[in-house]
């Protein structure tokens, strides 16, 4: 691995700091339980990666699990299946001691409780780096101080918490101020769609680009009024994505459900932002290295523009404004 | 199971409704056995969103054959991008005698692979094409193979000898009806035998596969005993025994 | 024009009713001032269309008037130019005279104060068949009580209130108690993208399909917690996506920017779910009518399903549950 | 203006990076003027979603031929459907002698239909490419254009002896950087004539156009006088005497 030439992250909460040697992060739900991409991607590059949403107790799949096909998207609707945080440990514990960078266990954020039981359970483990908490779309003030708050008092880990997208600007601060170490901008918003095969109304979980314009809006307006350290998150396919997000006033990234469609991108995405070396390697195959993975679709997006359309991309002479 | 790039190197027409292209494949992903699939993205617009799963019909010397619809668009020379091999192999007993397949409101496609194998072992293979399977156009198919063809359900003729015969029977239908369908097979076997032995009747289970590495658990199969299997790494075939056909 | 099938709908408010005779109508922002449309699509299918947003003053374009494409999808920022309410009478009020379908304003709500003057301008104008009301993504509880209730302590016009979609559950029901007569769910969502011609971050109004999924979420929330009429509007580019808006609970919608990018659709929606005839008319040119317009990119879509890939769609039998 | 489908007839590779199509159009479309665009949706997929701007090179009996980048991929028998014709004709007099056209760092397509105009009138046509439309490819331009070509911006060798012939002059540059190069422009223009005649240069200005009918108000342009035109209904070509230069 080349050194790592942009500087580290540092979350702090509790007693504990969380260190990110990299900005981009794999995000929650998209990125499994126990390294499932470990064989797919660099993991070894990510600055850390958060386990799918875990709840004290086991859930069951979604009786009607579905996955509805979008223009450009997808909605996923799984019920959030997972076995407990009990047997979690005893399923993923030694992947998650072996895990080459930090993993952060997402809990779901059900009642103060609950999370006060879990973050007493995730106090003792060495191998958890952090903990994030997923929140109710219908979460309001008091509730996510609450949670938040059962969550501070429990534990010394930092804890970073995942906001709806569609609430996140009236509940970033009251998650800040109950003892967020970090905020994530945002989980994946939610949405309705019918189903091809019953030919019902379905709700889930929207990935895909279009996620990005919305999330990244929620960012920069989040960043400007709260004092958290922001994680960005939604709809992140290239370099370019994932650096908007930090002009908006991130200081990291996660990245979701790109790893299902492009998984290639993953490492191109880390190394870019992580000042890594991007130059083709001598003697690499394409498929290692490719510098259109960074463009999708831009030639396409470009035709709009019909003068310059036949010509390569141009840059402006620097004596133009 | 790793993504690389592929270029398509033919693309033939072998019926009015379908066209087959042969791939060249990396030396990993050749390795391809029946019942696996490869996970493909042909273009480099995110829409359509999820890659397109691709079920070779045949693979030799670091190609793979996939069938497509002959209304979509393939160029020799495109390159693709392929994840997988993704799941695990149909489990074909090394002296297969007589397997039957049956594919139900569904293409045959992801059962030829299968057949070719069988009949490569020196083993009888017979197709059952089910309702709208009934419309595949059987020329495309190893003449060796016996064709059966009923429009209508799983109330076909032969249905009886044929489930006596088989040592094996492996069977396909759409995702979202795929368990009343296989529900309705087990019922028949159960008729026939008693109790069907481990092994002797899979299903196979083709439902959308987002990420194909058992992350997103938007793949899960129920199975007898309250728990679950990811189609997309146990499956996509599972000993029908085993499933909860219930689907609860 | 075939004979109307399904029964009209009325919206009630003050004194005066808004009969639409078919539950499509055009949405602001995007359908122009004045019946632009007019040559393009039979307005006269239309249950009524709805002028882009117009303030009390004139407002002249955002200097950086911007278009970002977008995945399946499209950012615009004009800064909502307009004449200002008085001018735009004299530029356009005879055209809206002479609509063959009822005309909406919609009017910027900006404050309480402007709110209530537009109100009595339009008072006096038979042409007018009802307003619409336009509010800040940022309006909550009081403000929008302030906005909707200054228009309905002047108007006997049937008051439309248009909801940003990211605060649509929490205004929905103050805009409903301050005297709305119905809500439209949603305004284009808010985003933000990158310029390719400037290199800069550019907030702006979000349109295209993969809107649809979380205005339909909302519009079905809503629709089962407030008892006002729904319009649902966001992404409808298919009489199936109008369907699904009915559905969830609206009893009309309003069609964007499918009005841009598929014209000939217009029609198309509005004679399926008014219920007229659809059959292609002898002798019609392809132009004129075609099934595969009702599905685009219904058949690449099913592509996920590999088991019925290379059969044409089939329909299950009846004896499968 | 209306949408219709057409037909795309023949596709033809004319240099090593452009290609042209012959695009069989409706009546109305075939009526096309110099200026005017087709708005363009080759795929059912919304992605790109905005419709693409064709501006035709040439026509001819109930053809148009359209100028695309050779990377992109169109069949012959393909069917597109076009909204148009969007916009004004860019106004050229009836006796023009000496036409100037300036392509400044974007391709001279949208300026090849007025040049033929001009050349169908007698006209001496004179093209200017400067920058990076110096890399366009000359041999699919008619020999009788007077071709200059300037790698360093406005400062060609030949520029005001071209301006000073020309009876009009009409220039295109990419969206974005229109305003900064047409100021530049009437710069050199008014240092010859102390003050140009209303309709001696004209500048295309092509903002990405959502609607093309004047609803959406995304492509205005500031006029003097303190208001706005549309550049799909008033434009895409503006007397660059009556444009507020600074965007203001
Ligand atoms: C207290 C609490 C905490 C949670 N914390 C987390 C968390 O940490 N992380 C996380 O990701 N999720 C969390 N969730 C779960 C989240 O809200 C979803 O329930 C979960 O993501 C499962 O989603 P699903 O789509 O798979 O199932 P469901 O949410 O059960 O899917 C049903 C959805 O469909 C919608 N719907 C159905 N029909 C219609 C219709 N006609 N019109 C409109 N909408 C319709 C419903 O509104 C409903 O939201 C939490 C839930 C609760 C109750
Ligand atoms: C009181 C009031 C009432 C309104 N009523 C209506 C109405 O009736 N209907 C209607 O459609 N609109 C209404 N609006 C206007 C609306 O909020 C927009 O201002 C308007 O739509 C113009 O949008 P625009 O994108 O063209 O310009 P602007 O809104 O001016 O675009 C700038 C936007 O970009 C965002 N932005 C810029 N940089 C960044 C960054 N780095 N990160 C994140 N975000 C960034 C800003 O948050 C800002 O929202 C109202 C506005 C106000 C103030
Ligand atoms: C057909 C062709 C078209 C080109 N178009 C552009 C262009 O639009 N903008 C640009 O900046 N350079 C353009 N270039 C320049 C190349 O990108 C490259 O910078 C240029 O060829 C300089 O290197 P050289 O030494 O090969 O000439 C073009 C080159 C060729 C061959
Ligand atoms: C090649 C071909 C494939 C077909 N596939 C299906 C199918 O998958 N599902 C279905 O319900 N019908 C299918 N059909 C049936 C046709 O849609 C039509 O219903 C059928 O041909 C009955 O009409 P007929 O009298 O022409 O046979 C298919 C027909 C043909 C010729
Ligand atoms: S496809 Fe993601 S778990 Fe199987
Ligand atoms: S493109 Fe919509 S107003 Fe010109």
């Amino acid at each position: 691995m080349e050194p790592n030439k942009r500087p580290s992250i540092h979350i702090s909460g509790g007693k504990q700091t969380l260190t990110l040697h990299n900005p981009v992060m794999g995000a929650s739900g998209a990125f499994g339980f126990g390294g499932e991409y470990a064989k797919l991607v660099e993991l070894d590059l990510l600055g850390a990666w958060v386990t799918n949403p875990i709840s004290l107790n086991p859930r069951r799949p979604a009786s009607g699990t579905r996955i509805i096909p979008l223009d450009s998207g997808v909605l996923v609707h799984t019920g959030l299946p997972n076995p407990g945080l009990y047997k979690a440990f005893r399923q993923y514990g030694t992947r998650w001691k072996n895990s080459p960078v930090p993993v952060i266990v997402h809990l779901i954020g059900t009642s103060p409780e609950e999370i006060s039981e879990c973050a007493i359970i995730l106090e003792g483990h060495e191998e958890i780096a952090a903990i994030e908490i997923g929140l109710n779309d219908s979460a309001a003030y008091r509730e996510v101080r609450a949670i938040v708050g059962a969550a501070r008092s429990k534990t010394q880990l930092p804890i970073l918490v995942q906001l709806p997208l569609a609430s996140a600007p009236l509940v970033a601060l009251p998650a800040f101020e109950a003892g967020a170490d970090a905020l994530v901008i945002a989980a994946p918003p939610r949405g309705t769609a019918r189903d091809p095969l019953t030919g019902r109304l379905i709700g889930g979980r929207l990935y895909g680009p279009p996620v990005k314009a919305q999330a990244l809006r929620a960012t920069g307006l989040i960043a400007s009024q709260v004092k958290a350290p922001i994680i960005g998150c939604g709809g992140i396919h290239s370099p370019d994505d994932a650096r908007d997000y930090l002009e908006a006033g991130a200081a990291a990234v996660q990245i979701d459900s790109v790893m299902w469609v492009r998984p290639a991108l993953v490492s191109l995405i880390a190394r870019d932002l992580g000042g890594l070396e991007m130059t083709r390697p001598a003697g690499s195959l394409p498929d290692e290295w490719s510098h259109n993975t960074t463009l999708p679709n831009a030639s396409t997006r470009a035709s709009i523009f019909p003068s310059v359309m036949p010509l390569p991309p141009f840059t402006p002479p620097d004596d133009l404004p | 199971m790793h993504e690389a790039q592929a270029i398509i190197e033919r693309v033939r027409r072998v019926s009015p409704t379908l066209q087959r292209l042969d791939v060249a494949v990396d030396r990993r992903q050749a390795e391809i056995a029946p019942g696996q699939l490869l996970l493909a993205r042909t273009t480099d617009s995110y829409d359509p969103y999820l890659r397109i799963p691709w079920v070779p019909v045949a693979r030799e010397q670091g190609t793979v054959v996939i069938e497509r619809p002959a209304y979509q668009s393939y160029t020799p020379g495109q390159i693709v991008s392929l994840l997988g091999p993704v799941g695990k192999a149909i489990p074909l007993p090394e002296t297969i005698r007589a397997l039957l397949l049956i594919a139900y409101q569904a293409a045959p496609t992801a059962l030829l692979m299968l057949a070719n194998a069988a009949l490569a072992r020196g083993g009888g293979v017979a197709l059952a094409l089910i309702g709208s399977a009934a419309y595949y156009p059987v020329e495309t198919l190893p003449t060796e193979i016996e064709v059966i063809r009923a429009h209508d359900d799983l109330e076909w003729a032969e249905r009886d000898r044929m489930l006596g015969w088989a040592e094996q029977v492996v069977a396909v239908a759409p995702a979202g009806f795929d368990l009343p369908a296989y529900t309705r097979l087990m019922d028949h076997i159960q008729r026939l035998r008693v109790e069907p032995a481990d092994g002797y009747a899979y299903g196979l289970f083709h439902p959308p596969m987002p990420c194909g590495v058992g992350a997103c658990q938007a793949c899960l199969i129920h199975l007898r005993g309250g728990h679950e299997a990811a189609a997309c790494t146990d499956g996509p075939a599972f000993d029908l025994k085993g499933v909860r056909l219930d689907g609860a």
